[in-house]
């Protein structure tokens, strides 16, 4: 995998299509992430594990004076980017995406219904996996629901690795950081902490389960994703990253209004 | 510096007084933070009341005040006049509503209501000390304007404007002005024919002093009330000019029903503008049987046209004036002849002869013939019998559709089409000439089809509404606006799918994507704010803090 | 520009008379506004709600109306009528009398006190008739201005000489007994007339048995009762029962388009007879409606899409058909609409639990002798006559002297609006540059 | 124990539901003191944070009133709280949270009895839920 992946960086480099190319390098046995800027460097290039490669593309682009960029994007990776371009706050044309296909187990893991890109440079798709855990949330009572997730709240710790590491939550100013919403004080923080993350999220997320995988203390916050996923695509017919138009909870005129709406 | 909040409770009479303790939250008024003056006043809207008020303003030093009293959606500007008067700033007040929210409605509840007045007091006194000053602010405009389409509704439009002494563009696309009732035969209701009013109105519009453009197409129109960057395409030659407003009079067509009836396929089946010219030439028709809602008011499209019934009668009338011997035979569905005048002219109609007969959507009428049309049968609807109805001329009444530039314009100037794909007015009710976008107006069939009074009312309402901002000279822009904090704006266009106005645009500030408030567009909603996670738009007078601080009051302890 | 120059009066505070203030005073006109009623509002404010998107009236209403008393260049002059004008354009000199209201406005705070003791008992007007008000009263709860009124006919005090409990009951004063009309002499330079409509006193149809038959209402009564604040709270009742009905006839054309009464069409009523179907519906939801109907005029912006939603969504029957007669079955109070079937001529009865009459609508009361004393043209239906409608829609045949909306001819609130901005065009046109 | 008495408070836009508060207040019709108005200009200007804040911080339940979809004084507004707050609804129960604290609702201007009504239904709907079991402390 990693070879295909670096040949066709390799190829992309040396033909100036890009004068970047972000992914992970070989520093011992740790990955660490690095802009290569020639294809020599590539040796040690490496595309395991997964990592939140959009969040680095977003926070350390502008600062690599690079004008085209390529990178490897699984599936989530390519849907994130989408929705971070439809707020332009990234530019497709200044990206290459090389995608790839993930592995049965990665696919597993993440309970990833989409574990391939649109276009597979590398890999073989394999099938998508439902969220058991989603599912069987579902089917709960609202009390035993609550009681889950009071639970697994009571082990935050509040690190903010959920939105630190999130592609798609991108403001300066995080509201979960204003006391004026999230209390100071007080570890576990409020319940204001999850719902406001969740919902901020909400028309943007890609379930690339970048949160569950920050999360020290294991919060299954991907079937949270999840279930909102199917929340919204059953109120407003939308898929983030599936949709080219705009999210619906900020538009109104051009797409269909509710069902109450249109009384 | 500390504020200093001035708390003025209303006994309104006994309105307030019979249910709420008055004394009683003046005492509690007096305990919060940095109130330094609380007070009570038997009327507080009365001339006593206000002056007194105003008195305490300067004696005490106050620089905030919270009136608690009625309902702010009547009795708000006074108050604030008076802040005004006695020399704070108007948007340093904050109104508390204890009779309609409280005492009114909590009339058998002393004890509580009382306990509820003092949080609401508690709540306006927290935000008062949060408000800002704010200033109405004015934005220059552009002392001319651009009228689109030169039929009768844009000539109207334009000569009013003109004769008010305002630079006005007409650009008309064709080649002569006059649109579409240039080409009938008959003008009801006047004396003069459709020419001689057109040339009359052309001559004024000459005389007006209007800047005539012909054969012109709009190229681009960018900007917003006051200022507007209008190009356009003259004769091939680019022409740009600013305008304050611009108002859209681009009229409608009558639709070709190809295929329906046998148009098209017969000569002698024909609409009733190609009968108009006919009958302006002088042409003889014979017999002739017209078709109302030709393509209208059926499905795929629902909506009547409005005048067909009228040009019908009209032209029914005209046949007969010419050519008495001939029957005149109007199948319909039903007869749109509303109001006075029209009902008098299908009265009339109906006594000179012309046949009325119904038929239904779900049994239209057929046509037979093989050269020519020779005979339509339907069902009558009143009568429930077949009839056979010979003729020499049909003639069918179609709608009108709407212009297909209409899209290419709706575009430049940001405004809606309706479902027909005629443009959508700010209200239907009461704002019928406008667009939500301040500066642009509408008028004439491109809102809707319209006789020629009605077109020439409407251009007139529309240049009535666009002499308003030219007039002044400028535009007050709403004090409660929405601002961006550029700082921690991430431009992700959130609030600008959001504005209803289109008041928002993103700007480049050092490098950076940032969303910018059009103050003279922002109508001060706060829709954009509910959309921004980051925080980053707020709105005046309804900042986030503001709100935080009243939510504050209840969920802390008493 | 003098003083006079920019000063216009503008008659009759209906939604027309309010449009055409705004847009006078926003173009820097001065506007004095006669209104004959003690608040501006008009017709638009009986409504419950406005056809074809169903909107509250009030809460499209109530904003131009405060907009208007808060407006510096619109001076109301509300319980006003026109006392004389002398003159030619653009010099009329103007006189309005201001009727004594036995209350002085600058202490009237509205809060109601007055009211709840007076003994005196008036049908309402703004209610069509369907409840009481007090002699002292505000006619509607969002009136503007929102200040009592002492009807002196019916106030004991002023009639009688004994009573004064609103006097008491006022604590600001405001109780004036001695208080006179006042006349208000001043120029101006051209005059708006927009005195808006009546509905015709049915009663003279007696095939219709309108004031005999219980449950036979006008259309203005039944929207009455559809409003939330109206005097049933919202609830269709049967006058004889105040039961909830089941079946309602709505009959257009009731003295319009009729020779015997009026010839012309009122335009608005298969409109709105068609959005109190939809809406008796949304209050009842068992409720069916029928409207017998010659035409059925839905000509403007969204209109055919609401009758076919009606038909559609709310089971609303439309017969083309013209009632002979209605009548009441005096053991049940139900109504019983004749009508014939117009291929067999045979005739038919039916029976409905509550008919609704929707009459011609004609010129206001006083507007006949107010076009006189303007010296104003009026047609043969006493509308105000407009001598060139093709290309002067809003000119009299007085120059100087405007008219918009309904007192013109018959025409719904978004034609009335067009024609209010249409006339301040005129006038802003007629006096020239700005 | 004294009967639980809940803390309400309800966000009304300033053309509709604030007037239809107006309108009910002037037909002096009676409802439970629990509600405390704040106004905002738009139901639009709502964000679902001041909700989830207030309810996480203790009050027990919240009213988004606005005007009808369709009447809304800024256009579209409304169409904006709607969306939002459906969103809102099911996040909460999707956390198992109970969204019965919260109710959007359309109040016009003229609808002083609905405004009655929903606060009543509201109060009377939160008292049953019994106290805020989604503050912070109460966990």
């Amino acid at each position: 995998m990693k070879e295909d992946a670096a040949k066709i960086c390799r190829r992309l480099l040396d033909s100036r299509e890009v004068d970047g190319v972000l992914g992970l390098e070989m520093v011992g046995n740790i990955p660490t992430p690095k802009v290569f800027a020639q294809a020599d460097d590539l040796g040690r290039f490496e595309v395991e594990p997964v990592f939140p490669i959009v969040t680095l593309l977003r926070n350390i682009w502008p600062f690599t004076g690079k004008e085209r960029i390529a990178l490897v994007v699984r599936g989530c990776h390519e849907l994130a980017i989408k929705e971070l371009a439809k707020r332009e706050i990234v530019d497709l044309k200044r990206i290459h995406m090389v995608g790839m296909a993930c592995s049965e187990e990665q696919a597993r893991t993440c309970r990833c219904l989409r574990p391939y890109p649109t276009k597979t440079d590398i890999g073989t798709k394999v099938k998508g996996v439902e969220d058991e855990l989603a599912k069987s949330l579902r089917k709960m009572t609202l009390e035993e629901r609550g009681r889950f997730w009071e639970e697994q709240f009571k082990k935050c710790n509040k690190c903010y690795g959920c939105s630190e590491n999130c592609p798609v939550c991108v403001c300066e100013d995080c509201a979960l950081e204003d006391c004026a919403f999230v209390r100071t004080e007080g570890i576990p923080p409020s319940k204001a902490f999850h719902i406001i993350r969740a919902y901020h999220v909400a028309d943007k997320c890609i379930e690339c389960g970048e949160c569950e995988r920050s999360c020290p203390v294991a919060i299954p916050l991907r079937s949270l994703q999840r279930m909102l996923a199917d929340d919204i695509k059953e109120l407003f017919g939308y898929q983030a990253g599936m949709d080219d138009r705009q999210s619906p909870v900020v538009t109104t005129l051009e797409d269909a209004p509710l069902k109450e709406e249109s009384e | 510096m500390e504020p200093r909040i001035g708390v003025f409770i209303c006994h309104c009479g006994s309105n307030i007084a019979n249910t709420v303790d008055v004394e009683e939250v003046v005492r509690y008024a007096s305990t919060l933070p940095d109130v330094v003056h609380a007070d009570h006043n038997m009327y507080s809207c009365s001339e006593d009341g206000v002056g007194s008020i105003k008195a305490k303003i300067k004696e005490k030093g106050i620089d905030r005040v919270v009136v608690a009293a009625c309902t702010p959606r009547t009795h708000e500007p006074l108050f604030r006049n008076a802040c005004e008067a006695a020399g704070i700033n108007r948007y340093l007040f904050e109104f508390v509503n204890i009779r309609e929210h409280c005492s009114w409605i909590h009339m058998k509840e002393r004890e509580l209501a009382t306990e509820k007045a003092k949080r609401l007091v508690r709540m306006g006194v927290a935000k008062v000390a949060l408000l800002t000053p704010q200033e109405e602010s004015e934005s220059p405009v552009v002392k001319s304007a651009a009228v689109i389409g030169g039929g009768v509704s844009g000539m109207t439009a334009a000569i009013s404007l003109a004769d008010q002494g305002f630079e006005t563009h007409l650009i008309e696309k064709g080649s002569e002005l006059g649109g579409l009732v240039k080409d009938l035969g008959a003008l009801f209701p006047s004396e003069s024919t459709p020419l001689e009013f057109v040339k009359t109105m052309r001559d004024e519009t000459a005389a007006s002093g209007v800047r005539i453009h012909l054969s012109s197409e709009i190229k681009d129109i960018q900007g917003y009330i006051g200022n507007f960057d209008v190009t356009i395409s003259e004769n091939g030659k680019e022409e740009k000019f600013k305008v304050g407003v611009v108002i859209t009079a681009t009229g409608a067509d009558e639709l070709k029903p190809v295929g329906e009836y046998g148009y098209g396929r017969y000569p002698n089946v024909i609409t009733q503008s190609e009968l108009e010219k006919k009958l302006a030439k002088g042409e003889r028709v014979g017999n002739t049987v017209m078709i109302q809602c030709v393509g209208a008011r059926q499905p795929g499209r629902e909506y009547c046209s409005r005048i067909c019934c009228m040009t019908a009668i009209k032209n029914a009338g005209r046949i007969l004036a010419l050519e008495p011997k001939s029957r005149v035979v109007v199948v319909h569905r039903d007869i749109m002849s509303y109001n006075a005048r029209n009902e008098a002219l299908y009265r009339k109609s109906m006594e000179d002869g012309v046949t009325y007969l119904r038929y239904t959507l779900e049994d239209k009428p057929r046509v037979e013939g093989r050269d020519r049309a020779e005979k339509i049968t339907l069902r009558e609807e009143t009568l429930d019998e077949d009839i056979a109805l010979p003729f020499d001329t049909l003639v069918l009444s179609t709608p009108l559709v709407p212009n297909p530039d209409n899209g290419k314009l709706q575009k430049m100037l940001k405004v809606p089409l309706d479902r027909d794909g005629f443009f959508l007015e700010a209200h239907v009710k009461l704002r019928p000439v406008e667009f939500a976008t301040d500066g642009v107006f509408i008028c004439g069939c491109a809102r809707w089809p319209s006789d020629v009074p009605e077109c020439i009312s409407q251009a007139g309402a529309a240049a009535a509404k666009a002499s308003i901002p030219l007039r002044a000279g400028k535009v007050r822009t709403e004090a409660i606006t929405a601002e961006v904090d550029e700082t921690t704006c991430t431009g992700c266009g959130n609030c600008i799918a959001t504005c209803a106005y289109g008041a928002i645009s993103i700007v480049e500030v050092e490098g950076m994507r940032v969303a910018r408030v059009n103050l003279a567009q922002c109508k001060g909603c706060g829709a954009c704010v509910g959309s921004c996670h980051n925080g980053s738009i707020q709105q005046r007078g309804f900042t986030e803090k503001q709100l935080i601080s009243m939510i504050d009051c209840l969920t802390e302890g008493d | 520009m003098s003083d006079r120059e920019r000063t216009v009066v503008v008659v009759g505070g209906g939604i027309a008379g309010i449009q055409v203030s705004l847009d006078l005073a926003n173009m820097g006109f001065d506007v004095h506004l006669v209104e004959r009623t003690p608040s501006i509002g008009g017709r638009m404010a009986q409504l419950d709600k406005t056809f074809p998107t169903n909107d509250c009236s009030m809460c499209i209403l109530s904003p131009k109306m405060i907009e208007c008393a808060n407006n510096p260049r619109i001076k109301m002059h509300t319980y006003s009528e026109l006392e004389s004008v002398k003159g030619a354009f653009p010099a009329f000199e103007v006189v309005i009398r201001e009727k004594a209201r036995y209350v002085d406005l600058t202490r009237c705070t509205g809060c109601g006190d007055c009211v709840a003791k007076c003994p005196s008992k008036v049908s309402s007007e703004f209610d069509a008739g369907l409840v009481k008000r007090k002699a002292i009263y505000v006619p509607f709860v969002q009136a503007v201005p929102k200040k009592m009124t002492i009807d002196k006919e019916h106030c004991i005090m002023i009639t009688k000489g004994k009573c004064g409990n609103c006097k008491k009951a006022c604590k600001a004063g405001a109780i004036d007994y001695d208080q006179k009309d006042n006349l208000i002499t001043f120029e101006a330079s051209a005059i708006v007339l927009a005195t808006g409509f009546d509905v015709f006193d049915v009663t003279v149809a007696q095939e219709f048995s309108y004031g005999r038959a219980k449950n036979v209402l006008t259309s203005l009564e039944l929207e009455r009762m559809l409003n939330a604040s109206g005097p049933t709270g919202g609830h269709i009742v049967r006058p004889s029962d105040h039961q909830e009905p089941k079946k309602i006839a709505f009959i257009q054309c009731v003295c319009s388009r009729d020779k015997k009464y009026k010839e012309y069409c009122s335009s608005v009523c298969c409109m709105y007879a068609t959005k109190e179907a939809i809406l008796a519906r949304e209050h009842c939801p068992e409720l069916s409606s029928t409207i017998f109907y010659m035409d059925l005029r839905a000509v403007g912006k969204g209109f055919q899409n609401f009758v076919q939603r009606a038909k559609r969504d709310y089971g609303v029957e439309y017969i083309r058909a013209r009632p002979a007669k209605v009548e009441e079955d005096p053991t049940t109070g139900d109504a019983l609409v004749y009508y014939e079937n117009s291929r067999t001529g045979e005739s038919i009865a039916r029976r409905y639990d509550m008919v609704v009459l929707c009459p011609a609508l004609v010129p206001t009361l006083g507007s006949e002798s107010l076009c006189s004393l303007l010296g104003v043209r009026i047609d043969g239906d006493k509308f105000v006559a407009i001598p060139r409608p093709a290309d002067r829609p809003v000119d009299t045949s007085v120059k100087g002297i405007f008219a918009c909306g309904f007192c013109q001819t018959p025409m719904d609130i978004p034609d009335s609006v067009v024609q209010a901005s249409g006339a301040a065009a005129r006038v802003a046109q007629a006096l020239g540059v700005s | 124990m004294p009967e639980f008495e809940p803390r309400i408070l309800a966000f009304c836009c300033n053309w509709c539901s604030y007037a239809g508060a107006d309108l009910a207040g002037v037909s002096r019709l009676q409802m439970p003191p629990n509600i405390h108005i704040i106004r905002v200009m738009c139901s639009g200007n709502v964000k679902p944070e001041y909700v989830v804040k207030s309810l996480v911080e203790g009050v027990d339940g919240v009213l988004v009133l606005g005007c009808h979809i369709g009447d809304c004084h800024y256009i579209s507004g409304n169409h904006r709280t709607i969306k939002r707050f459906a969103l809102l609804e099911r996040l909460m129960d999707d956390l198992g949270i109970d969204k019965r604290r919260i109710r959007v609702d359309w109040v016009s201007a003229s609808e002083g009895e609905k405004f009655q009504k929903v606060v009543s239904e509201f109060v009377a709907q939160v008292k049953s839920l019994g106290p805020n079991d989604i503050r912070r402390d109460a966990a």
